[in-house]
């Protein structure tokens, strides 16, 4: 199982000590005594991890090559796609976007409270999450590292303008911007509006123009390019 | 905690990389973290919240400063280390100079298949009816306490209304220390122009997703 | 702006070392700072407020991290760069490139004891009465612009009561932008337990020194 | 003239550009192109300024021995200790403290609006800067390099009894603790109480046992030592 909080594992009654103080003074001390390079911090963790039994290196080459190849942004370029040739998909994808990413067979880390909100000519949807970096992990695959810097989680609840003209995006006049900070578990996936001149495309070519920025609002206007068209 | 992870609507951070590479990991050791992450056995009373509050007790040059996966490492080790799994020699030189460990096993590879198709679920059963109907008015608290919480400060004592009630959700506040308990989570919606006093177009909107307890009736 | 600089009530910041030498400057370089920013000439336009404006903003890893002279050298470095005296370049290996100064001149060694007895006086007349008096019960306001500003976010919507008023003084906000005006500074008295929610005595009080049009009647 | 703000100087009507990012542009590109040490980075800036005849090296010198020999805390425990003997000069010192430092001859950078706060046995004060640095350095010279890290700032008008804990404070429990944040050009001087047993000293003897973090309030009883005791 992955899952830090795992619902099918009975919680024990045994108790860590939560104390902010302590594990403050902790970090105090890993950062005297551990390596300066991230690279070797990170080698002696799995070292240390391999030694003790606590980790299977097989198992991380795993996560890395799905996170690198099966989940990533072509799921959610598959859902959105979908949502724009099946009318039905869409609304179940709205109403209930867990069950959606089940239907598709995405499910996985942060699928299980998925919403999806739709962008419309007056309305640009855009995601943070201004704590920390919760992201659609199994929709959209690891976030970019933009999406985790303080810049863009400090401005994109107070100047989210600014913010999408830094990323090119112009909008016209009537469109009210929503922003979605994640503060929970709920993972939001913005569904961009489907670009005229592509009503007889097929999902796949749909998906191809897709970007993972439409997905999380800091992409607005998706053209029919050679990418996608036919 | 009134952390320096609290950035909503902080100024002076610069730029945003906005043509950063699409790949998904940039430097090979940040897959490593993450893959460690996934699949590492541990303590059965570890959550995703009390991680969250662990990452937050990171230094603030460091945590502002360092790669992303590289605060994970961060956090991890001090997890570790509290949970009397590791001490910080070991994590310095990845050398072993404890018993076996005696946690859960970690997962196996041929495990990796199923684990990444096993959505979490937060959800829980609630016996008492939410205290907001969607529509209703809501001021987000003005105090916070010192420990984990997801009520982030700019949003203290602003009126927002509520959009969506989602029942029974995992309390972070409550979970952070070890307590699994449910409580009402909502969708609150506020105008910008509430939030701050020098937005460009004040009727655009803030969702933000907040606990029954972070909330008064207004 | 709502910068790192505003640090009142912001956690996790670590234990104070209370144990520090006594000496005035711990490096040598510390003290060439502060006596190059007493003496050096420079353009008519600069005040402390633009100094503070500039100081907040620099980059926020290097404003936590930086010792605190070298913060300094970075915004007088940044000032002389915005003002047109000096380049980025000049800073960076100390020859320079350009004409001869036209500035005021510098303040000269034996010139340096008059000058540490001058005492800068911020005091301006006003023509106005003040709009509080002792004792009157004020809020804080909750907004504050992008611009500098001496009214911390910790105290902003909240409310306290006018200890004092010390008639009209240097208003930062506008000082920072070029514009000498005054106006009327109050010392502020908020309850600890009125900005925090978990104090030790609600009753310990916060004093701050607040403009009137950081205040609205209450 | 010392003063960033000039009093005595007419203000021309030549503007700057006060442009936030245009500054915050300009710290970036020095963040990357200075020396990496702070020495470095001063010794560049001196010789620049030096080269451009925009500063008297002298006048450094002159500065730094005056900050580290005359002008220092000596200066606040003597107006402490006058304060102690002379019951006229508190009253001018409470009433005045601009006016009591030009009395001692203290005059200087921040002394200009100097506010004395005085202890008593159900009041201890305690002075912090939660915005920048502000210090009556007339009074009390170079603040202590505590005085200016984020976590004394961050924390003295949170929890201003847990940071005189950590300073070996202990209050009586009648004590109100007030914290005066110098958030404009008001200077803050605590005078502590005097300690019992000490009517028979000299001003000299009293000013010897005035420590400066009893005159910024992060230590309250004074103990008469052999350091100040005859």
């Amino acid at each position: 199982m992955s899952g830090l909080v795992n619902k099918g594992r009975a919680m024990t009654t045994k108790k860590i000590e939560h104390s902010s103080e302590k594990v403050a003074q902790i970090h105090r001390e890993l950062h005297s005594h551990l390596p300066p390079e991230p690279a070797l911090r990170v080698k002696a963790l799995e070292s240390l991890l391999v030694e003790k039994g606590m980790v299977d290196p097989g198992a991380i080459d795993a996560w890395v090559q799905l996170y690198s190849e099966d989940i990533g942004p072509k799921r959610g370029a598959q859902m959105v796609a979908k949502a724009w040739c099946d009318a039905a998909f869409k609304e179940r994808l709205l109403s209930d976007g867990a069950a959606a990413a089940v239907e598709m067979g995405f499910a996985g880390w942060g699928s299980g409270h998925l919403k999806a909100v739709a962008n419309g000519p007056q309305v640009h949807n855009m995601v943070v999450c201004t704590l920390c970096s919760c992201y659609p992990l199994a929709i959209l695959g690891i976030p970019p590292t933009w999406y985790k810097t303080a810049a863009y989680r400090a401005r994109a609840v107070r100047e989210p303008r600014a913010v999408l003209t830094e990323f090119g995006v112009e909008l016209a006049e009537e469109v009210q911007v929503r922003v979605w900070d994640s503060t929970a578990e709920l993972r939001y996936l913005v569904i961009p509006e489907r670009p005229a001149g592509t009503d007889d495309w097929s999902e796949d070519q749909l998906a191809a123009i897709v970007s993972r920025n439409a997905m999380i609002g800091t992409e607005r206007d998706l053209a029919p390019t050679s990418q996608g068209g036919n | 905690m009134d952390g320096v992870h609290d950035l909503g609507g902080r100024q002076g951070y610069g730029p945003i990389d906005v043509n950063e590479p699409e790949e998904a990991f940039h430097e090979a050791w940040e897959g490593r973290v993450l893959g460690m992450v996934r699949s590492m056995s541990r303590p059965e009373d570890w959550s995703i919240d009390w991680f969250r509050h662990c990452r937050e007790l990171i230094d603030a040059v460091d945590y502002l400063s360092r790669p992303y996966y590289d605060s994970w490492l961060q956090t991890y080790g001090a997890m570790l280390v509290n949970s009397g799994v590791a001490t910080v020699q070991e994590l310095a030189d990845g050398k072993d100079r404890g018993a076996a460990s005696t946690l859960p096993p970690a997962l196996a590879e041929a495990q990796v298949p199923d684990a990444a198709a096993a959505p979490v679920l937060f959800n829980r059963p609630l016996s008492d009816p939410p205290a907001f109907q969607p529509g209703d008015k809501v001021r987000a608290k003005r105090h916070r306490h010192s420990g984990h919480t997801r009520l982030p400060q700019y949003v203290c004592g602003v009126a927002g209304a509520i959009h969506a009630c989602h029942g029974g959700h995992v309390f972070p506040d409550a979970m952070s220390a070890g307590e699994d308990r449910g409580e009402t989570l909502y969708t609150v919606a506020f105008q910008i122009g509430d939030l701050w006093g020098d937005v460009e177009r004040p009727d655009d909107i803030v969702y933000l997703d907040l606990w029954e307890s972070y909330l008064e009736p207004l």
